[in-house]
């Protein structure tokens, strides 16, 4: 119990900072020192519940649930009981540090970032604010409470991302950020409302237990899971949602940092493994080949950016394409070890990029900088690490999840024949090695290009270093295994287990031998009978495949990983190749990658000018056909009209004048009783009771 | 008719008909007169009633202290004894409706009513079984009567107190 | 069960707190400065709170103590933390009147009166006895009657304080006079001995009904029911703001806690089998629901109607709560538990924002010098946090879903229609509807309106903190009110009675 | 003995004498005449009380509860009495037509 009152705690103390900040925040000096102490608090009582959890007491999930409405009283209707709660299981558990920990350091470093701003409390108010929300998402133990939260983060990003609201771009991308995910919103609560009229409970230890005793099965089952998983989509920027993320590196770059790559953007990959034993096999194929997608399309795309918060905007989004595409194929715990791993280095590396921002006065085109290696040499080598472990390159973290993911992507396309994910998940990291040491070199290396800013340029306060240094060493493998080659070894992989799936055995994955397969990715294909033994099978040969291709992936990831840094410096570095000649050989897909595959026009021309067109043809529909029907009604009932019109005004609005005319007459009436003097108070009252007395005579 | 009877009338009168000078006495001091009449008739029924304690508080209290007080109130309010301004006709009308309606009811009710028991008890001591209940089955009636005089004690003083420290 | 005289003190351990603490803040005006409002404020808080603790202490029990005089049950219980609650907040608004200030020099009495006050409150939640009530009845006006005229150099305040006075102690004789009745057709002041007469019955019902009419009009100016609420909006006008807040909250609430006792006490058949679970016999040919309906229905009408023509926000009030003492007695109407519990919950509600209403009141006339709702306008600018605070509780009172309010009348109509008394719940709707002209109309006022000033007054850290304080469960118990809603259940049984 | 003075006859002195205190109550303009009716009233139902434990072949309770209704009366024409005293200070009257500033 302690360790659930010690988690509301963690819960309420960034909301108790908001509050503090939002009312009193111009009574208190240095505000944000105090939400940033406050953030620090959690931050430890978070790593306490952890620590104690994992590794000293070995708990299971703890609850804490109780009744939020309870209407049994009204006759006439069956009731109606609602629970609420929250709950801590090992994912929780994690998720609790890593969003205290991203959210303090980036409280820390907005010290120093935002330290000029104007609206300085009122953004570590907002900061605050996502803080709790974002943790309210990862506590809740019911479906309600986490879609009330995840509003609220989508409430609290829109207010953080257009914290800037005088530049039209920044008050733009917040809104879009805003419109954007209402629309894989819509489609979560559709799911949470299927889940709930056939199940009768938010929970999700209820869902569960309702969705294995067969209460929600067949296509709802599969529609409510990828209706929940569109909560997800928008949330976590995958295709094709993910137009909104780059937009919204508008706001200010720790808040990138803190929404962007640990907080925020991971909710949608934490819903899916929270909701993960109800995913049934279509959808998670569906999830798996999002994930791929939007892996590759985001890859594809940072290659070409010039800023270089949209190269990590883009990058962001390829790596939450990764963690789908991990829980879409089944390596649940490789897909949420990569979401620890990518917290620690991606916010490192938007830090990063802050500082380089920061020193720059505000300058993000990488063309315009370079040679920054020696001005700001904590800031640089800091970013070679996150590079190196985004990149998938041993001794660091992101090799350890990335490996792992790649692992269960390459047996998953061995045994259901979908070869097309690996294919793409394989390519990405060739894609990604290359784009991160684009920017490093770009940025870094060689020589600066604008030599006025450059001159300016110094490394930054130690309150924006920090951060730094502590991410890059929570980059390195060894907080998570002492063997840098092996995934498995790790405490994340050992202790977030993959849940049980409660899907009925006919909709569920299960790879019982290699014939069947195809058979088994049907709905109709197995009986009864045999999902008994292949459930417990259906593990066995999954794990047989990852087996086999532990090493040849390994192999693989990293050979590309290499080429995608050789490619890198061979071109910008060495410039053996001349990358503007690059670029022209191939300019139509360069230009198609520069314009981000075209999607915001793409969707210009299509949801936008739809809507628009339909207006426009609801208008003439309206000016020709229904004013053409009306006018011809309106001959005939003229005369009609005349008559009831006359009615209306001498019978109904007297009646309606008289009614209002009347109540006010009876008020003013009542009023002229109370005369002041109390002698005639006294005669009413005894007037009162001896009318009540005789009209109630016969009692 | 006895000797009872002959002296319930007779006090019954004086209460009635001094109550009477009470309420329709235009003079303030003689209304109060009247209302020492009505008490001390009121007390007289006490007795007859054998109520020989009641009687005695009913003296005690009202005659000792209530007209006292009213008759205090009448001397510091008043600059002339009579202050009784005259009384709007009109509005006696409906009072006088009203009371005689409330009046006639009420015996109408109660004379048709069969009380539980109307045996005369043969006299009995008061004073001891009062005290008695007052110091076991309503001691907490007791308790609270003292907590509500101090009230009204407190709050008639600083009602009435004057200012020294007044404002302009 | 009942208990000995001796084992009965051990029930009243917070009426006796609260009376020590009565004399302890009166003789503050010795020992401190005459002129400090602290000292004597926080020794009547430091009252409230240990006797808080003794009350939450008695959670649960059910006993009827002193030979049958006084039942401490879980009804009594839940008025007797809302009394407290009360007190607590109002003794806080009263450190913030301003009003107070400019005429007052005996605090000390004033929040020993505020005590008092709470004690008869108390005994008149708890009553069982004709007597304690009368005598609670009593503590609870004398209090009420000093308090009202407190600050006496206001006219408006004197001129309350006789009103009351004179109206109060009419209505008491009158109440008086009905239980001396009672008294002749049972021989007995108690209320359980009353109901055994009437079981065995022969007793004439004419005579009953003149007597508890009688009585109903002492209860119901307690409850400033129609027709007896007369006195209401001159009072409420007259005196300070916060003697009107809380008069508006204690006094009318142990006004309904007495009500509530002694009819069901009085006249529930306990030898009868419900026909329906949860729904109470009265005795054969006792139809007093319908009186209680008829003063409802006149009470919440003439209440919101006359409420339409005010200018002055306290007057306003006023009416509003004569409407909202009609609200609550059609859950009377209902006679079952289900009606019972209900109205317990709009007890909590009004509680929380009545208080805050007027709290808001205090702190415009304490800024701004005016209770008129004219100059209420562009109260939207100048003092936003304020104005949003008013629009909430006049959300509440109105009924309108984000508060509580709305959960509290949606459980009365609840009640009514679960026990086919639809007419009324159609006449409760239409009243509501009603009063949802002159709520909103101070919210137009507060927004829509432009200022003739547009100065912005801002208030301090303590005000906007107890604001928010009567915000918060507003709004937060909307969305959660399962707990008031078991209170209430577990609070509808008195001692002895089903 | 045999009485004709029943319980009847003193119901009817006191019934008479509760509704002439009503009439003073709603005629008297004098707050202190007003006063004099309220004492009037509450004379009645301690009559009554009185009346009631005599005739009843009952307890005692009547005339402890008219006890309790004398002590009352005064502590309730002590705080009626003061506050006449303060509104004849304050307005300089105790017609209590003329307080009549609060209305409608």
């Amino acid at each position: 119990m302690t360790l659930l009152h010690l988690a509301i705690a963690v819960l309420f103390l960034p909301l108790s900072g908001f509050t503090l900040l939002i009312f009193f925040g111009k009574k208190i000096r240095r505000s944000d020192l105090v939400e940033t102490a406050i953030l620090f608090v959690a931050l430890a009582f978070s790593l306490y519940i952890m620590i104690e959890k994992l590794f000293i007491l070995h708990l299971g999930t703890l609850d804490l649930t109780f009744r939020w409405i309870d209407i049994g009283a009204l006759v006439g209707h069956p009731g109606f009981v609602l629970d609420l709660g929250i709950a801590i299981d090992n994912i929780t558990a994690i998720m609790l540090v890593v969003v205290t920990l991203i959210s303090s350091l980036v409280h820390l470093f907005s010290l120093g970032y935002m330290h000029d701003d104007i609206r300085y409390t009122r953004y570590y108010a907002y900061l605050g604010f996502f803080s709790f929300s974002m943790l309210g998402i990862v506590l809740s133990n019911n479906i309600l409470m986490m879609y009330v939260f995840w509003e609220l983060v989508g409430i609290s990003s829109y207010l953080l991302i257009g914290h800037w609201f005088e530049k039209k771009s920044a008050s733009d991308a917040g809104k879009k950020a805003f419109i954007v995910n209402r629309v894989g919103d819509v489609g979560f609560f559709i799911g949470i409302m299927i889940v709930f009229t056939s199940l009768h409970t938010v929970l999700f230890s209820g869902i569960f237990k309702g969705i294995a005793a067969g209460q929600l099965s067949g296509p709802l089952l599969t529609a409510a899971g990828i209706l929940i998983f569109c909560g997800a989509v928008g949330k976590s920027a995958q295709f094709p949602l993910h137009v909104w993320l780059p937009d919204a590196m508008e706001g200010p770059t720790p808040v990138s940092a803190l929404i962007h790559a640990a907080t925020m953007v991971a909710a949608g990959v934490y819903l899916v493994a929270r909701v993960y034993p109800m995913l049934d096999a279509d959808a998670l194929t569906v999830i798996a080949y999002i994930g791929a997608m939007t892996a590759f399309l985001a890859a594809t795309i940072a290659i070409t950016q010039n800023d270089i918060k949209k190269v990590l905007a883009y990058s962001t989004i390829s790596q939450l394409g990764y963690m789908i595409l991990g829980l879409g194929v089944g390596a649940y715990s490789a897909g949420f070890f990569h979401l620890v791993t990518h917290a620690a280095f991606k916010a490192g590396l938007f830090l990063g990029s802050g500082s380089v921002i920061y020193a720059m006065h505000h300058e993000q085109d990488m063309r315009n900088m370079g040679g920054l290696r020696k001005k700001m040499p904590i800031t640089y080598w800091t970013f070679v690490i996150f590079s190196l472990s985004i990149s998938g390159i041993p001794l660091t973290s992101g090799f350890l999840s990335k490996d792992s993911i790649l692992g269960g992507a390459l047996a998953y396309g061995m045994l259901s024949g979908n070869y097309i994910i690996p294919v793409l998940g394989y390519g990405v990291v060739f894609l990604t090695a290359f784009y991160m040491f684009r920017l490093i070199i770009v940025t870094f290396h060689g020589e600066p290009r604008d030599l006025h800013k450059f001159e300016h340029a110094k490394e930054s306060p130690a309150v924006m270093t920090i951060p730094l240094i502590v991410l890059a060493s929570l980059s390195l493998f060894i907080f998570y295994t002492f063997n840098p080659f092996s995934p498995e070894s790790s405490w994340i992989m050992k202790d977030v287990v993959k849940p049980e799936s409660v899907v009925p055995a006919a909709q569920s994955r299960g790879w019982s031998k290699p014939a069947v397969i195809e058979t088994a990715m049907s709905p109709t294909a197995s009986s009864t009978s045999s999902q008994a033994q292949s459930g417990t099978k259906s593990v066995t040969y999954y794990e047989e495949a990852l087996e086999e291709s532990h090493y040849f992936g390994m192999g693989l990831s990293l050979t590309l990983a290499f080429l995608g840094i050789l490619a890198a410096f061979i071109i910008y570095h060495w410039k053996k190749i001349d990358a503007e000649k690059l670029k022209q050989s191939v300019k139509p897909v360069y230009t198609f990658l520069l314009n981000k595959w075209y999607f915001d026009e793409l969707y210009g021309a299509t949801v936008v000018a739809g809507t628009v067109r339909l207006s426009r043809m609801m208008a003439w529909f309206d000016g020709h056909i229904i004013d053409g029907i009306v006018n011809g009604a309106a001959t005939v009932t003229r005369g009609a009209s005349t008559l009831s019109g006359q009615f209306d005004h001498y019978v109904v609005d007297g009646l309606v004048n008289f009614s209002a005319r009347f109540t006010g007459l009876l008020g003013r009436g009542a009023r002229q009783v109370q005369t002041g003097k109390i002698q005639t108070y006294i005669v009413f009252a005894l007037l009162g009771v001896i009318i009540i007395f005789f009209a109630f005579r016969q009692f | 008719m006895n000797w009872y009877d002959i002296i319930f009338y007779a006090f019954a009168v004086i209460t009635v008909v001094s109550a009477v000078g009470v309420v329709f006495s235009r003079n303030i001091l003689y209304a109060a007169f009247s209302l020492l009449f009505t008490f001390f008739g009121i007390a007289a029924l006490y007795v007859l009633l054998t109520a020989d304690f009641i009687a005695v508080t009913q003296i005690l209290l009202y005659v000792g202290g209530i007209l006292v007080l009213i008759i205090f109130g009448v001397m510091l309010t008043s600059r002339a004894f009579n202050v009784e301004v005259k009384r709007g006709f009109l509005k006696r009308i409906p009072a006088v409706f009203v009371t005689a309606a409330l009046a006639g009811t009420l015996i109408g009710v109660l004379t048709t009513t069969r009380w539980p028991s109307v045996n005369f008890l043969p006299y009995e001591e008061t004073a001891r079984p009062i005290g008695v209940l007052l110091m076991t089955q309503f001691v907490l009636p007791f308790e609270l009567a003292s907590i509500l005089l101090l009230v009204a004690l407190v709050g008639a003083v600083i009602i009435a107190r004057r200012e020294k420290e007044k404002r302009a | 069960m009942s208990q000995t005289i001796y084992q009965s003190f051990g029930y009243i351990l917070p009426e006796t707190i609260l009376s020590v603490f009565f004399v302890l803040t009166l003789l503050t005006s010795i020992v401190g400065k005459r002129r400090s409002k602290y000292l004597p404020a926080y020794m009547a808080l430091l009252g409230f709170v240990i006797a808080g603790i003794f009350v939450l202490n008695q959670m649960g029990t059910d006993e009827l103590v002193f030979s049958g005089m006084y039942a401490v049950d879980p009804f009594s219980w839940f008025f007797k933390v809302i009394f407290l609650v009360a007190g607590i907040l109002i003794i806080l608004f009263s450190l913030q009147s301003r009003e107070l200030e400019a005429t007052a020099t005996k605090y000390a009495e004033y929040f020993s009166l505020i005590i008092s006050l709470t004690i008869g409150a108390f005994f008149m939640a708890g009553a069982t006895n004709l007597l304690m009530m009368y005598l609670s009845l009593e503590l609870v006006s004398i209090s009420s009657y000093i308090l009202s005229g407190f600050t006496k150099e206001s006219a408006r305040a004197d001129e309350a304080s006789l009103k009351y006075v004179i109206y109060g102690a009419f209505s008491s004789g009158l109440m008086l006079y009905g239980i001396s009745l009672l008294y002749g057709l049972t021989g007995e002041t108690n209320l359980y001995a009353f109901n055994q007469t009437l079981a065995i019955g022969g007793i004439q019902r004419i005579t009953i009904l003149i007597a508890v009419v009688l009585i109903l009009a002492g209860l119901g100016y307690k409850i400033s029911a129609v027709p007896f609420h007369f006195w209401t909006p001159d009072v409420y006008e007259g005196a300070p703001i916060t003697v009107t807040a809380f008069l508006s909250v204690t006094s009318k609430a142990a006004g309904f806690a007495m009500l509530m006792r002694f009819f069901k006490i009085g006249f529930i058949d306990v030898g009868a089998q419900p026909v329906v679970a949860g729904m109470w016999e009265i005795f054969k040919g006792f139809r007093w629901t319908d009186i209680i309906a008829a003063l409802s229905v006149l009470t919440m009408t003439i209440g919101n109607l006359v409420a339409l023509w005010q200018t002055n926000i306290k007057r306003l009030l006023a009416y509003s709560s004569i409407a909202h003492a009609g609200y609550i007695l059609m859950g009377f109407v209902t006679l079952s538990n289900f009606g019972m519990s209900a109205m317990l919950m709009y007890f909590v509600a009004y509680l929380l924002m009545n208080l805050g209403a007027f709290y808001v009141v205090m702190l415009v006339a304490n800024k701004y010098h005016t209770e008129n709702i004219e100059d209420y306008k562009g109260l939207g600018y100048r003092s936003p946090y304020v104005a949003f605070a008013l629009t909430v509780f006049l959300f509440s009172l109105t009924g309108i879903p984000p508060t509580f309010g709305f959960i509290g009348k949606f459980y009365l109509f609840a009640a009514l229609i679960h026990t086919n008394y639809i007419w009324l719940a159609i006449v409760g709707v239409i009243n509501s509807v009603i009063s949802l002209y002159y709520y909103l109309n101070i919210a137009r006022n507060m927004y829509l309106r432009q200022p003739s000033e547009t100065s912005r007054i801002s208030f301090d850290f303590g005000t906007n903190l107890l604001m928010t304080l009567l915000i918060v469960p507003n709004i937060l118990l909307m969305l959660y009110f399962s707990p008031v809603l078991a209170w209430a259940q577990n609070s509808v049984t008195m001692f002895g009675i089903r | 003995m045999n009485l004709h003075v029943g319980l009847t006859d003193f119901l009817i002195v006191s019934a008479i004498l509760f509704s002439l205190g009503i009439y003073g109550v709603v005629t008297r303009k004098n707050a202190i005449m007003v006063l004099m009716g309220i004492e009037l009233i509450l004379n009645s139902a301690n009559l009554n009380f009185v009346a009631f434990t005599r005739f009843g072949l009952m307890n005692l309770t009547g005339q402890v509860v008219a006890v309790f209704v004398i002590i009352l009366a005064a502590a309730e024409a002590a705080v009626l009495l003061a506050i006449v005293l303060n509104i004849h200070q304050q307005l300089n009257t105790v017609n209590v037509d003329e307080v009549d500033k609060l209305k409608n």
